[in-house]
């Protein structure tokens, strides 16, 4: 820290100056950003650019185009399909970051086991558990193919699908458990790998529908030249469910992944779950 | 070709990156030589668009079939192209080093496959946010893989464990609020203009009549890619995280990082946003900028001990003279903004390989243990002392020509600006003979400290530098030397392409 | 204009707070504030009067004034994503740095790594 | 003057270049090295004298053009000047290499096949200075004899010897800084920078700029002139060993510096724009006085290196005398100079180093009785300080004759005077070393002769400077290439023509 200067006596705070101009600083901030507001257009006003310039072939072409009645979705996943393959991209760089801060250290040679120290299970959460994470895990299903006609898509399913995996993890502990004993229920989790194969047969599935459009003759993600009908409209929905698919295997692996790798680091750092020791600071 | 290769460069990298984690925890085995395979793969896709674009002219590429503005586009030219050039060049040396693990304190260290296998995704996913940044013409588009080359830094720096996950940190509050100036500057012109696609909002710029806030959007863009580029005053993250990043990673990220964010702001300022007025404003403020970030990043420079340090200040100064480059926006001044991110990023990543080898022997990094180095391994640290020479500017290696350039350039804008730009030039020239000709003196003149320990073990055993930092080494010391000598394509292909792309910058024939 | 101004406060609130909270996860959590105000702002600027959402009902061509502009909801499914990914990774580091320096307060630590 | 494309310049700067690699390679087998070296030089000597028919038929070998920047190319031209000091160095440079073959075996100093190899590449680079065809090559070629020179000089690797190095290094590397800007002011200015005889800038930019420009590419030449108060660089790194020395003075370094201002006033600006500037004056009078202090230093220096070293800080500044001048006699005689005190003061460093090695002694006041045990050494020497002094019948006075003759041309009484007083001055630092030597009782009765290798060399260089004096055009014609090249000047400079060339 060769850098830092020495600090003064008795700060657990930051620094003197630090604080006066943070002070004054922010609320500038706050004023600039609002004096460049007051120029823009209206809250919820129709005629301006941002409604009447690119949506409107959104709204009243998108349906007809790629066969998505949500047309979030067919932003989403057919016009600016690109930018949610950087999404996936990024959501697993986040799972990748956290295998290696905290599952891949040390003289290591393979992933360790996912879950916590300790488990909250308890009777009534176990019962609870057994009859949720089977709707949850359907329902993720459900909102990922519904994603074309209601909220909803790969990702939203996918967050729910890891949730519905980590629920199990909290409630049964960690994947090689025993099962509770006394208890007919099967310890059932993905493991680390598992969910880093999920998450990464997610991004290689996507670009691979990218690939399979170039293979036919189009640009990367046109989906509309795969050989999957007659109707184009039809195919561009196929294929926009086929990268859902992807997405959401990849968000769901990754959920899974964020949170066993973060709850090994407190297991093996032994970080209490709790917070800091000491008073508030 | 030209309608295959855009696809590719995207898709490869970010396809491999996804790969290779899973190669690695199914298989238990290296994952070195598909990671090669990919990024070569990567550099033969970069390298074939260069020289098509070269041949056939600018390229525009309608990712999903759907064209601008309503679809993303990718828009390649001889700029975004030579960008990608070094991106992916140096991505490979990079995978070549990264068979050298390294823990927090640089100390050399084995590394298990499945670790090896994260990291290269890692790398990957790095290039392939960086190649994402280079070739996008959506404003959001840039935001996302701005984000995705972020976490995939943040990652390989963390990756150092101890301390550099400290510097991971504050590396993270830095980028995720510079990419969130970026974004709320991007809501800012979508809401005026209803547009992301970068001609689009070049043609609807002109009119907007809401002066205000297109200041205030121009200038959130400029702070937040600011940030990223490490332009002095907002530069705060830089050093830590240079010198406590594992040395694979530091080799390129020191290299190339903090470029294809000024690379972002040449585009957007440079380009797209150079008709307003704010943006000229910015540009010249960020003149300025440079200047104060060339001279105090030389000066701190020389007062480190720890060489790593020093080149980290260094960078500060180098990204200085870049964006000094930037801000000008002259023709000659572009050429030397360009030229001097591939000198520099040749240099640095060959100089950053090179110390954290001499660190990973153990002691720390302090000059002094550099001492007596070159007898003992003369070709690697001729070609380390090839690429401090180049940094200093002196000819015929690559460092010469940007800083000729940019002098060239800044005598041609003249005026208080053009005079303070070609005094700091100079001046960190000699800084940087100051803090550089410290180190060679010790690494070839001087004689080695012995260690107690060591004298009476003997030498240590092993090469000064482990093989997969010295191939490096030696590689990037003969591209400085051939980019100096080959420069021409700077002049013939690349601002060609950015002249008639925007017939915003005035063209000043040398 | 009363929810980009609430758009603007927050965001200036998330980028004080990162400057200056003492503790690292508030400041992890500043920043979430943050990345939420973008997201308030984008998605504020999606709004229309008199539309609904835009998901496509049953019969007729849709008019564009009736459907709220789908671009920015589209680019905030992203950002939220990227927040989440970003929270995820500093949650991440969080846990490594309190276990390896026992402390999460920024001078307290910068003390312990000179 | 018609151009001939060719390769021998390119010959002529990369014979020691392409040395460089083998030498390196060939360290464990020391008269393979040294074959090296030798096989270079005598290359680059080669390519030196082929090239003089054609420049003595009025013509120019120039290489092909690598295209560096923007109308900048890389490029070399063998002109009269530019070959004059190319055949000059590699001549001595064969000298200085057999003389550092017997003065490092006889000391057996360390890191030998470094030595060679930067020897090397020094010397390709002062072929590079030399046939620089605009100011980016000249700018280049510069640099790398700087670095090139900087592990000669601290060859002893004592921390003394390091703080010298960074002197040396703080000079030239700062003098480098401000000579890159001068040349990218002068591209921007004139395109290309080619050196023309006359100069190419007048009414390039305003009086003002031009005036900082010089001042700046002076600084930049200067240094390495080691102009007065440029020249501190010099007397410090006299730490080097004794060929590095005549390396440094005779060969390479401050003769290229030397030769850099001729390039400036002659070939960059011109003498015409030079008056028109009021710079020659100036110029002159820092020359003059460079002149005299350097040689008052000389006479209250006790170390031998160092009193010669205060010697060519004397005598370069001759050569920029002439440059200020500017009438055609005077540039002929600064031109001549360059030959004339490079063999006479590589006679010298010979001699000096001859003693150090037979006898370990580096003070004047040692010397006594020396003269007697060392009798060519000291007959060698004893040449060399009276060529020094502008006895005729010695190259000096060739130099200095002209010199005087062009002042008189430009009606400047003052530079005779002046010359007068140098060459007693010259006299009074040099004969009390003789009288020393030859007269003074010696207390060591075995000294004697050192090696052939150590004899040869100081031997040589002053039977060549007697030729040289006797016929100041045999050989390899350096009258005449001195005499054309300040012709080739003139003939620009029309109203200079006051004065009858030959």
């Amino acid at each position: 820290m060769g850098s830092t200067p020495p600090r003064p006596a008795g700060g657990e705070r930051a620094p003197r100056l630090r604080r006066v101009l943070g002070a004054a600083a922010f609320p500038a901030l706050f004023l600039g950003l609002v004096v460049g507001m007051t120029e823009l257009p209206e809250f919820g006003d129709p005629a301006s650019p941002a409604s009447t310039h690119l949506s409107p072939r959104f709204i009243e072409e998108g349906a007809a185009e790629t066969g998505a009645a949500n047309m979030v979705t067919a932003v989403l996943a057919d016009y600016r399909g690109y930018d949610t393959l950087g999404e996936a991209a990024v959501i697993f760089a986040a799972g990748l970051g956290c295998l290696v801060i905290l599952a891949s250290g040390g003289a290591r040679r393979d992933l360790p086991v996912a879950g916590m120290s300790n488990r909250f299970g308890s009777i009534v959460l176990d019962a609870a558990t057994r009859t949720l994470v089977p709707v949850v895990l359907l329902f993720a299903v459900y909102v990922l193919i519904h994603g074309h006609y209601s909220p909803g898509g790969g990702f939203q399913g996918g967050v729910l699908f890891g949730s519905g995996l980590i629920m199990m993890r909290l409630v049964w502990g960690p994947a090689d458990a025993s099962p509770r004993p006394g208890s007919d229920v099967p310890t059932f989790g993905l493991s680390l790998r598992g969910s880093l194969v999920l998450a990464s047969v997610g991004i290689l599935a996507y670009v691979g529908i990218g690939l399979a459009a170039m293979a036919f003759g189009g640009e990367f993600l046109n989906y509309g030249t795969l050989p999957l009908g007659s109707d184009p409209a039809h195919v561009r929905e196929l294929a926009t469910l086929g990268i859902e698919a992807a997405v959401f295997l990849t968000v769901g692996g990754t959920v899974s992944l964020l949170f066993d790798t973060i709850s090994i680091g407190m297991r093996e750092n032994g970080v209490p779950l709790g917070s800091e020791r000491g008073p508030r600071e | 070709m030209r309608d295959v290769l855009p696809g590719l460069l995207v898709a490869l990298p970010l396809a491999g990156a996804a790969f290779l984690p899973l190669l690695a925890a199914l298989s238990r085995r290296t994952t070195r030589v598909p990671a090669l395979a990919l990024h070569v793969a990567i550099l033969a896709a970069a390298l074939a668009l260069f020289g098509s674009v070269a041949a056939g002219g600018p390229i525009r590429y309608a990712l999903g079939g759907w064209p601008g503005p309503w679809g993303i586009e990718l828009w390649l030219d001889g700029l975004s192209t030579l960008m990608a050039v070094l991106v992916s060049g140096m991505a490979c040396f990079a995978s070549f080093a990264q068979a050298f693990g390294s823990n927090e304190d640089g100390a050399a260290r084995g590394s298990t496959p499945l670790r090896e296998g994260l990291l290269r995704g890692a790398l990957l996913l790095l290039v392939a946010g960086l190649l994402g940044i280079v070739a996008t013409r959506d404003v959001f588009n840039l935001f996302v893989f701005l984000e995705i080359s972020s976490l995939a830094a943040y990652t390989l720096v963390a990756s150092g464990g101890g301390r550099s996950t400290v510097a991971a940190f504050r590396y993270l509050l830095a980028g995720t609020a510079a990419g969130s100036l970026y974004l709320f500057g991007v809501g800012f012109l979508y809401a005026l203009t209803g547009t992301l696609n970068m001609d689009d909002l070049a043609s609807r710029l002109p009119s907007v009549e809401a002066d205000a806030a297109l200041t205030v959007a121009v200038v959130l863009i400029a702070v937040g890619l600011s940030i990223k580029a490490a332009l002095f005053p907002l530069h705060g993250w830089l050093p830590d995280t240079y010198v406590y990043t594992p040395t694979p990673a530091a080799g390129f990220i020191a290299a190339v990082m903090a470029k294809v964010s000024a690379y972002a702001l040449l585009r957007l300022l440079g380009e797209v946003l150079a008709g307003t007025e704010a943006g000229a404003v910015v540009l010249e403020v960020m003149i300025w900028l440079g200047v104060a970030g060339v001279v105090a990043g030389g000066v701190l420079a020389v007062a480190q001990r720890a060489v790593t340090r020093m080149l980290a200040w260094s960078s500060i100064s180098a990204m200085g003279m870049i964006l000094i480059g930037v801000g000008m926006g002259s023709a000659l001044a572009i050429t030397g903004a360009l030229f001097h991110m591939a000198a520099h990023a040749l240099a640095k990543g060959c100089l950053f390989f090179g110390a954290g080898g001499v660190r990973a022997r153990g002691g720390g990094d302090d000059v002094e243990r550099w001492a007596g180095l070159g007898a003992r391994a003369p070709w690697t640290f001729a070609a380390l002392t090839v690429a401090a020479l180049s940094l200093i500017g002196i000819p015929p290696a690559a460092g010469f020509f940007s800083k000729y350039y940019l002098l060239s350039a800044s005598i041609a804008a003249g005026g208080p600006e053009g005079i303070a730009s070609f005094a700091a030039i100079i001046l960190s020239s000699l800084l940087a003979t100051v803090y550089f000709l410290r180190v060679l003196e010790a690494v070839w003149f001087r004689a080695p400290a012995e260690a107690p320990d060591r004298a009476s073990s003997g030498e240590p055993a092993g090469p000064v530098l482990p093989r997969p930092l010295a191939l490096p080494v030696v590689g990037l010391a003969v591209l400085i030397l051939l980019t100096g000598i080959f420069a021409r394509p700077f002049e013939r292909h690349v601002l060609p392409d950015w002249e008639t792309g925007t017939a915003r910058i005035a063209a000043e024939a040398p | 204009m009363t929810t980009y101004a609430f758009a603007a406060a927050l965001f200036a609130l998330g980028i004080g707070g990162m400057a200056l909270l003492p503790n690292l996860l508030r400041k992890l959590l500043a920043m979430n504030v943050m990345q939420v105000a973008v997201i308030v702002f984008f998605v504020s600027l999606a709004f229309k009067d008199g539309a609904t959402v835009p998901i496509l009902g049953e019969g007729g061509t849709p008019q564009a004034a009736d459907f709220m502009n789908p671009l920015p909801h589209t680019l905030m499914l992203t950002a939220i994503v990227v927040a989440v990914s970003s929270t995820g990774l500093a949650l991440g580091l969080l846990v490594r740095i309190r276990s390896r320096f026992e402390t999460l307060n920024e001078r307290r630590l910068l003390d312990r790594l000179r | 003057m018609t151009e001939i494309v060719s390769l021998r310049p390119l010959l002529a700067v990369g014979a020691g270049l392409a040395a460089v690699l083998p030498i390196l390679l060939s360290g464990r087998r020391p008269a393979l090295r040294e074959g090296w070296t030798f096989l270079a030089g005598a290359v680059q000597l080669g390519a030196a004298l082929s090239m003089l028919p054609a420049a003595l038929a009025g013509a120019a070998h120039v290489s092909p053009a690598l295209p560096l920047l923007p109308g900048m190319p890389l490029q070399f031209r063998a002109d009269p000047l530019g070959l004059l000091f190319l055949t000059l160095s590699s001549i001595l440079w064969l000298a200085t290499s057999s003389y550092s073959v017997g003065y490092l075996r006889s000391l057996g100093l360390k890191h030998q096949t470094g030595y060679f190899a930067a020897f090397a590449a020094a010397v390709a680079a002062a072929a590079g200075v030399a046939l620089a065809a605009n100011l980016l090559t000249f700018l280049i070629a510069y640099e790398v004899l700087t670095l090139t020179t900087w592990p000669l000089v601290v060859h002893k690797r004592t921390s003394g010897v390091f703080g010298s190095g960074r002197s040396y290094l703080a000079y030239t590397l700062i003098a480098g800084q401000l000579l890159l800007g001068a040349v990218v002011w002068v591209g921007m200015l004139a395109p290309g920078a080619q050196f023309t005889p006359g100069g190419f800038l007048a009414g390039a930019a305003s009086d003002g700029v031009l005036r900082v420009l010089f001042v700046l590419l002076l600084v930049g030449v200067g240094s390495k002139a080691a102009v007065f108060p440029l020249h501190g660089w010099l007397p410090a790194a006299m730490v080097a060993p004794t060929p590095v020395s005549a390396l440094l003075h005779a060969v390479a370094v401050v003769k290229a510096g030397a030769f850099g201002v001729l390039r400036l006033t002659g070939w960059v600006f011109g003498p015409d724009l030079m008056h028109d500037l009021g710079l020659s004056l100036p110029l002159a009078l820092l020359a003059a006085g460079t002149i005299l202090m350097a040689s008052l230093r000389a006479l209250g220096e006790d170390h031998f290196k160092r009193r010669l070293a205060y010697s060519t800080v004397s005598q370069l500044s001759y050569i920029v005398l002439g440059g200020a001048i500017g009438t055609p006699l005077a540039l002929a005689g600064a031109a001549f100079h360059i030959v004339a005190h490079g063999f006479l003061k590589i006679t010298l460093f010979f001699c000096a180093g001859s003693v150090y090695a037979a006898t370990g002694r580096e003070h004047i006041s040692q010397l006594s009785g020396l003269g007697r045990a060392m009798p060519f050494t000291f007959a060698a020497f004893a040449v060399g300080a009276l060529g020094m002094a502008g006895m005729p019948l010695l190259p000096g006075f060739i130099s200095k004759w002209n010199l005087a003759l062009g002042a008189l041309d430009d009606h400047q009484v003052w530079v005779v005077a002046l010359l007068v007083v140098s060459g007693l001055l010259n006299l009074a630092y040099y004969l009390p070393i003789l009288r020393i030597a030859v007269f003074e009782p010696g207390d060591d009765r075995r000294v004697r002769e050192p090696s052939p290798w150590l004899v040869a060399p100081p031997v040589f260089a002053a039977l060549a400077a007697i030729v040289l004096g006797l016929a100041p055009d045999a050989g390899a014609r350096f009258w005449f290439l001195a005499e054309s090249a300040a012709r080739s000047v003139a003939e620009h400079a029309p109203e200079f023509l006051t004065g009858g060339l030959p």
